[in-house]
């Protein structure tokens, strides 16, 4: 697959797929520089020029403590994207199994999974969130495996659906008389079809893993200040949005670019084979 | 003959179309036409059959006379006149379906009018074409509500006659049904009562019978034959079976590649065609008997299966008692070496459940199944080859599967054995490297059989593997198939609705009805002489 | 009769699963009712006395087994933090949470609905890619983020409404809308991005589907095929997916709850987990599960009216 | 077209809608002022002011409730219930005479009987005590109440003890009353009309207060979700006064608000777990204390509006407090790294600690972040890690579980109470301090009757606690508070109350 051939479509440039990997490299970049270079240690306080606007020096203007939002934007970056995909890694990895089996075999087991699912589905997630502070302590790892936790029952639904209609095609009835094995026709032979919708769902999950990353780190999971991280500092952007709203904006641009660009190129990825 | 007169009777035309085009987006972004000027004409109460292969653009050419081409397609043509009206077109006004917007406008106008009063169409699949979400009489009182300034109790009766007409019983419990609680057959006559209900004049069938049985198929053509006699409406049939236009039409069209190959009274194209590939269409038929083959069957049983019965649950619960479905009931057959055994029927006979129960698809059934086979286990091909090779996956992988799955060969190895199975089943080598969905229908089904074949196995299972086929790639897969057997002495029983083809390939055949047996005997025999009434319904 | 009775059994076995899980959540948390309660300066005897009075020194089974009676008997407990019962305590702030899911459920039916139409159906590219620039930019801002915008624009700058002058719907019916529609717009604007979408692939799979073309061959246009025939037959999934929209909705916006400084479900409950008040979280966790899997009952009443299909399965 | 048109309009006339009420609503409908509006950001954890703990709670049922004395805002205790008093010069007993024509809310008069089951109720001596009653530590030496005629009450205590009247503020609720947690019932200038939850709190003029009766007839303590959304109500001006101004929220006060500063009355500081390794060393705390720019931390935390301290214990303490210990540790960064190189740290080998802090306090949080900052620059690793309120209460104040935290803490209007949690005995010695030394000069001070002793016996304890540097002493925080114009005379105590009964109209 080459790449023209991956952003051209009868001819006509993919408009929304060009834009998606525009705004995905932006953001990748800004990370990846994040990791090298800031203009400033993001965690350097300057008390003299708390809430400072936006100027020549600092691009980007100061936050609370006076640090450089620039510098904390490129830092915190790379930790909210690093998050989300972990987030969605574990949830899409654990939903397509639990999804899997649930769809493909189906019966009893699916329906008492299906009723737990919707039983944790109702426990707040703060009280969720206690308790894996609670049983493993906090930190970034900590946060990760919680939301990845949190992700896997809709993971699993989109999956299950997947699985219930396409085990009655007649492709999986032929793997099975080929010999194939019921992990080997699920993973390999069936997985693979429901690309589309888990593309889709990954595209939705990495988004609201961006948004709760932010929600975690007050109850004490999760990325912890000073570090700086996207959600994070828009969420202690707020009390100053009406004197600082600069505090808000490059973390806002960001994540919506990252999710926005990622979502556009979930949209297109499906369309390979129809 | 048909130029001639054509012109001579040019006001009594009631349908004219002039250099017709169709094209749409390749994936080049260059166009691809699938309509290449196509023209013809049709008389008022006149059955014009279009006949042709899949890709020849004859329900294209239907869907624009209707102005329901998708939205990516463009269209080009001098002029499509219907009863006095300008459908499209028109020399001096030669627009592009897409193009001047006040055009396109009067067009739809034009033909919202015209559609579903004075020309009516019904499709292929009448389970999808019909609303599944609305009753019978909902979807039935739509022509008339559009079209007509009938009361409401004028309408249901208007619904009541037209469904009678069309031969269903008890029309008025009809009304309150969804299109899911009827049969196939019957779907297709409530199309057919529906189109006809504004008594149109003109009909278009665009293969109206392609997914049903046999015996339902004679029904419905005969239907439509009827109800266009009486009401004197002019009928469009396509189909990609010959034989079903032989005793319909008045005249045939025959199209290739987009462009009318040959056209004439029926009477001319079916006895003296002139073109070679109207020949060759005609050859392609199945017919006949199967050709005696030198090989005698040997007496080793590769499978045998005694009092085989299946008994559907359909569980709606866990407190319900389970419905219980008698699928397949006391089955026996025993199937010898090198043999060909076909199991026909109507549809729901239960002989595809029979068959996956042979596979070893099922696991509760009664009785017991024996195949001298077991280690490699039997292979099969399925009837759709859309759903039964993996669109994920690349033809290379999916061949290769089942060498990976059963033997212990090496990469190098398998894709040898890729090649050369390839090589059997007439596929070029390149094929291995695309996606299924790249494929024509005939090239899957022949990637399906590769598949099942690359093993080596004795026994393969068909279930109606050319039915979803062009009569041309139907003749072609039957001759691979009888050609693999016979080279590599292949059991194969062979499971199909269409007896034409059985006849063709079968040794011995077994006719079944609601799950049991009717009749099963010598290929010939049974055809010739049928012991069973329902045996000589089914050969009609 | 039998689909309600074996959808009541499974209602009432999540109840129960969801009731356990919550139990289970409080057995590993830090601190306890009594703690929380007695606060920085009591000691560790006092806080025995209290555990002992208020029964959180049983065991986990006993605890269960008597939750599981008191529920029999319609008894959900006593709040440790507010000494009233836990259904008056709830009762009271139901009408907020409701209120406020119903307007925001309005706002997102009345809009993404006549989006999520236009966007299925124009051929425009740019109006494609507006729609998806935007649906995904309603979907991307953090929801306290879109709540505290809000109130600063409306609130603050517009004077629209006054910030924290909640009236009940009981008492002043309007000035109740004139203040709710703006959390309700907080709720709503996330999802009507999430809801457009959905709308416009679902739409766009039904204009494909072959009785389209049956009904533009009976001479239906454009806009009777949508409001006859597509729009029918799209609601089908498109109901599920507002069920599950208005199940999150209902079970609690705590964000939009902190933000408006409404004392709803999910204010009480965010208080009731840091004051480690079991009964009132256990009772929220049964009540959001209850609506969670009552609205998808819903939907599947719904879904069987609008899709006849369905009852065959 | 058509459905979209309609679509619009009905739009527009719901905005429309929205405007006009907004407009209307929102606004007091009286001239007169005799109402006011409080924002608290802290739902009452009981309305039985023996079972609140909650520091919110106290202040907002300081209205409600009296004790045998109340504090005063120049920080003595003045008479309430009592009229009189007298201590024993041993610190054994302590004698009070009632006020005449006391009256509870319910129209009954207050009797010794109502006093002494009060105390006994505070004290944990009824029989039947309610285990929610969290009895104050330093009213436990308290052996016996008595009544020794109509209006006399004398209290016995176990131990000589001169500073228990601070403690005495208990408030005085009518005996044998059940209603306490739902309709409270107590003698001060308000009574209770309503309490919703997470909602508010409303209290009446009491007409018959035996002293002077307050102006504002009718006071609302509105519940906020929080601080944020108590400011946007503020800033719609729907809130009269607000108790709880950031230093931020404080340079965007409206106009129509005025500020008025004072303290918080809190000890902020990092406290440390002693008992943990790194913290065992005299040099390593000294080293933190020494690392921290105690002028930049406020100036980035409040706008440089708090008061530094030096030691456990805050300028309202009046001469108890020892002001020259603020100035002990001043910056030294280099003196800091040196004292770390002392005890064995160097940058091959940093000192590394978790500093855990409630992330329900934003000024703490802010603190913490300034200070991990700080000690950075002396190559100390401080991480922070963010908790719950309760699980901050289970795991560091009652399990002392941490390395190191950062909070505030309030007390009653007694040295004792501020200073009494170092001795290695005290229940609340969640720094693990000891100290033979610390013990036996608190003892002293707390028997001790003569007041320039008591005094310099407090100085003492407190440069201990400096030069130990049990903890790293920070900041008493300064108290912003709203109020609106229409309104004046809002006055700060030295203790932790929000006192409604002396606001007055402006002009």
């Amino acid at each position: 697959m080459n790449v023209t051939g991956w952003l051209k479509k009868d001819g006509k440039w993919k408009v929304n797929r060009i834009i998606g990997v525009v705004l995905v490299g932006l953001a990748v970049i800004v990370s990846l520089t994040g990791c090298f270079y800031t203009p400033y240690d993001p965690d350097a306080m300057d008390a003299t020029l708390k809430n400072a606007s936006p100027s020549l020096s600092h691009l980007f203007g100061t936050d609370n403590f006076g640090r450089d939002v620039l510098s904390r934007v490129m830092k915190g970056a790379g930790t909210t994207l690093l998050v989300g995909l972990a987030v969605v890694s574990i949830g899409a990895v654990g939903g397509c199994l639990m999804g899997a089996f649930t769809g493909y075999f189906g019966g009893k087991a699916d329906l008492i999974l299906m009723r737990v699912n919707d039983a944790v589905a109702a426990i707040p997630s703060i009280l969720l969130a206690l308790v894996f502070v609670g049983v493993f302590g906090s930190g970034t790892v900590q946060l990760v495996a919680a939301l990845g936790i949190l992700f896997i029952p809709s993971f699993a639904r989109v999956v299950r659906s997947g699985f219930i209609v396409q085990k009655e095609l007649d492709y999986v009835k032929n793997a099975r008389l080929m010999g194939a094995g019921h992990l080997r026709i699920m993973f390999v032979h069936i997985l693979p079809n429901i690309k589309s919708s888990l593309l889709s769902a990954l595209a939705i999950g990495f988004n609201n893993a961006v948004l709760s990353e932010a929600a975690m780190s007050y109850l004490s999971l999760g990325v912890q200040p000073p570090h700086a991280s996207l959600g994070r500092m828009l969420s202690e952007a707020q009390p100053y949005l009406f004197r600082a709203p600069w505090n808000a904006v490059a973390p806002g641009l960001m994540i919506l670019f990252s999710v926005l660009g990622v979502g556009l190129l979930s949209l297109e990825g499906g369309e390979k084979h129809e | 003959m048909s130029n001639e007169n054509g012109h001579a009777k040019e006001e009594k035309n009631l349908l004219r179309i002039e250099r017709l085009c169709v094209a749409f987006p390749g994936k080049d972004g260059k166009k691809k036409e699938v309509v290449k000027g196509v023209s013809f004409s049709l008389r008022e109460g006149e059955i014009l059959g279009i006949a042709g292969e899949s890709g020849s653009g004859k329900s294209m050419t239907a869907l624009a006379i209707m102005g329901l081409l998708p939205e990516n397609a463009t269209r080009d043509c001098e002029g499509i006149f219907f009863d006095g009206q300008t459908l499209c077109g028109g020399k001096e006004n030669n627009k592009k379906f897409r193009g001047n917007r006040t055009e396109k406008q009067r067009e739809e106008k034009v033909r919202q009018e015209l559609s579903g009063s004075k020309m009516t169409m019904i499709f292929q699949e009448p389970l999808t074409s019909l609303n599944p979400v609305l009753t019978i009489k909902k979807q039935m009182e739509e022509p008339l509500l559009l079209h007509t300034k009938l009361s409401s109790e004028e309408r249901e009766r208007a619904v009541v006659s037209a469904l009678t007409k069309a031969e269903l019983k008890n029309a008025k419990r009809l009304l309150n049904q969804y299109p899911h609680q009827l049969s196939g057959g019957m779907r297709q006559r409530v199309m057919i009562a529906m189109a006809m209900i504004n008594k149109p004049r003109l009909l278009i069938c665009d293969e109206p019978t392609t997914a049903l049985d046999a015996v339902t198929e004679r029904e419905i053509v005969s239907l439509i034959h009827k109800l266009a006699k009486e009401q004197n409406t002019a009928v469009i049939f396509i189909s990609h079976d010959l034989s079903v236009l032989r005793n319909l039409c008045d005249r045939v069209m025959i199209m290739k590649d987009g462009k009318t190959v040959e056209e004439g009274t029926a009477e001319q194209v079916f006895e003296r065609p002139e073109q070679d590939y109207t020949k060759n269409l005609m050859q392609a038929t199945v017919k006949g008997a199967k050709e005696a083959t030198e090989q005698p069957v040997s007496e080793t049983e590769v499978l045998s299966a005694t009092k085989v019965s299946v008994v559907f649950r359909r569980s709606n619960g866990w407190f319900r008692v389970p419905e219980l479905k008698q699928a397949v009931s006391e089955v026996s057959l025993s199937v010898k070496q090198g043999e060909i055994f076909g199991i026909v029927g109507e549809s729901g006979c239960g002989k595809s459940t029979l068959l996956k129960a042979l596979a070893g698809l099922l696991v509760h059934y009664e009785g017991t199944i024996w195949k001298k086979d077991s280690k490699i286990g039997v292979q099969m091909v399925f009837q759709d080859p859309y759903t039964s090779l993996n669109p994920a996956k690349k033809v290379g992988w999916i061949l290769e599967e089942p060498l990976r799955l059963n033997t212990g060969l090496s990469k190098e190895e398998r894709e040898q054995r890729v090649r050369e199975i390839l090589k059997e089943t007439e596929l070029p080598e390149e094929v291995a490297e695309r996606h299924v969905s790249e494929l024509s229908g005939g090239q899957r089904q022949r990637v399906a059989i590769a598949a099942a074949l690359i093993t080596k196995p004795e026994l393969v299972l068909l279930d109606e593997p050319v039915s979803a086929l062009d009569v041309t790639v139907q003749a072609q897969i039957l001759e691979l198939l009888l050609r693999l057997q016979r080279e590599h002495n292949l059991t194969y029983i062979f499971v199909s609705h269409d007896m034409a083809v059985v006849r063709k390939i079968c040794d011995r055949v077994m006719v079944m009805k609601d799950g049991r047996v009717v009749e099963c005997g010598e290929t010939e025999d049974l055809f010739v002489k049928p012991q069973e009434e329902y045996t000589k319904k089914l050969l009609g | 009769m039998r689909y309600f009775l074996k959808k009541t059994v499974a209602l009432v076995i999540t109840l129960l699963v969801a009731a356990f899980l919550t139990f289970l959540a409080f057995e590993v948390i830090p601190s306890d009712a009594a703690m929380a309660k007695l606060g920085m300066d009591a000691t560790e005897e006092e806080i025995e006395a209290l555990r002992e009075a208020m029964g959180l020194n049983r065991s986990l089974p006993v605890r269960y087994g008597d939750f599981l009676l008191g529920a029999l008997r319609g008894d959900f407990g006593e709040s440790t933090q507010y000494g009233l019962p836990v259904t008056e305590l709830l009762a009271d702030r139901f009408g907020v949470t409701i209120g406020l899911a119903l307007l925001s459920f309005v706002l997102i039916v009345g809009i993404s609905v006549p989006l999520g139409i236009f966007a299925a159906r124009t051929k425009s590219k740019a109006g494609e890619g507006i729609i998806a620039f935007l649906t995904q930019t309603m979907m991307a801002v953090p929801p306290f983020f879109l709540g505290m915008l809000i109130t600063l624009l409306f609130g603050i700058v517009l004077r629209w409404f006054t910030p924290g002058a909640y009236v009940p719907a009981g008492e002043n019916f309007f000035g109740f809308l004139g203040f709710m529609i703006f959390p309700a717009m907080a709720v709503a604007i996330p999802k009507i991005g999430m809801s457009v979408r959905f709308l416009q692939s679902s739409l766009k799979e039904q204009m494909q589907a072959d009785y389209v073309r049956t009904a533009k061959s009976k001479g239906c246009g454009r806009r009777r095929v949508l409001w006859s025939h597509v729009l029918r037959n799209a609601l089908v999934p498109v109901v599920t997916f507002l069920t599950m929209v208005m199940a999150e909705i209902l079970a609690g916006s705590i964000v939009i709850e902190q933000v408006f400084n409404l004392s709803g479900i999910g204010r009480l409950l965010a208080v009731s987990i840091s004051g480690r008040d079991y009964p009132v979280v256990r009772a929220i966790v049964l009540y959001t599960t209850a609506v969670v899997v009552l609205l998808n009952y819903g939907a599947d009443l719904i879904c069987r009216y609008l899709d006849p299909r369905i009852k065959e399965i | 077209m058509k459905k979209k048109a309609v679509f619009l309009a009905l739009l527009a006339s719901l905005t429309a809608l929205c405007a006009c009420n907004g407009g209307s609503s929102g606004k007091k409908g009286s001239e007169d002022f005799v109402s006011a509006v409080v924002g608290i950001t802290q739902d009452l954890d009981s309305l039985d002011p023996h079972i609140a703990v909650a520091a919110g709670t106290d202040e907002v049922l300081f209205n409600v409730f009296e004790g045998l004395v109340k504090p005063s805002v120049d920080g003595t205790l003045v008479p309430a219930v009592a009229k009189d008093y007298t201590i024993a010069p041993d610190g054994m007993s302590y004698t009070f005479t009632l006020r005449e024509n006391v009256k509870f809310h319910n129209g009954k008069a207050v009797t010794a009987d109502d006093v002494v089951y009060s105390i006994e109720r505070c004290a944990g001596l009824l029989d039947n005590q309610d285990p929610e009653v969290v009895v104050e530590s330093a009213l436990s030496v308290i052996s016996a109440v008595e009544k020794v005629g109509e209006d006399t009450i004398v209290i016995t205590l176990s131990e000589p003890n001169t500073e228990l009247l601070g403690f005495l503020t208990c408030a005085v609720i009518p005996m044998d009353y059940t209603s306490q947690k739902s309709a409270p019932v107590g003698t001060g200038p308000y009574k209770f009309v309503s309490y919703t939850p997470l909602t508010e709190f409303v209290v009446e003029r009491f007409e018959e207060y035996y002293g002077e009766k307050p102006y504002l007839e009718k006071v609302t303590f509105k519940i906020c979700a929080s601080n944020d959304a108590a400011f946007m109500e503020l800033l719609a001006g729907s809130i009269d006064v607000f108790p709880y101004l950031t230093d931020e929220q404080a340079s965007q006060l409206p106009a129509d608000y005025n500020l008025e500063v004072g303290s918080t009355n809190v000890v902020q500081a990092m406290f440390l777990n002693n008992d943990f390794g790194p913290f065992a060393d005299l040099k390593v705390r000294q080293a933190l204390c020494y690392a921290v720019d105690k002028e930049e931390l406020l100036t980035i935390v409040s706008g440089g509006r708090g008061h530094i301290i030096g030691s456990n214990m805050f300028p309202n303490f009046g001469v108890y407090y020892d002001e020259t210990l603020e100035n002990y540790y001043t910056y030294q960064p280099e003196k800091a790294k040196q004292l770390l190189a002392e005890a064995g740290y160097n940058e091959s080998n940093p000192l590394t600690f978790t500093v855990k802090v409630p992330s329900n306090y934003d000024i703490h949080v802010a603190t913490a972040q300034v200070l991990v900052e700080q000690y950075k620059k002396i190559g100390v690793n401080a991480e922070i890690q963010l908790i719950e309120w309760a699980a901050w209460l289970a795991d560091v104040y009652k399990g002392r579980e941490y390395e190191a935290t950062i909070v505030g803490l309030d007390s009653a209007l007694a040295p004792s109470d501020v200073l009494k949690r170092y001795t290695s005995t005290a229940k609340n010695n969640f720094v693990n301090y000891e100290n033979p030394k610390f013990d036996e000069l608190f003892t002293k001070a707390l028997a001790s009757t003569e007041e320039a002793e008591k005094i310099s016996l407090y100085k003492e304890i407190q440069q201990l606690l400096t030069k130990e540097a049990a903890s790293v002493y920070l900041q008493d925080g300064a108290k912003l508070v709203a109020v609106k114009k229409d309104f004046t005379n809002f006055l700060f105590y030295p203790v932790y109350v929000l006192d409604l009964a002396a606001m007055k109209p402006a002009q």
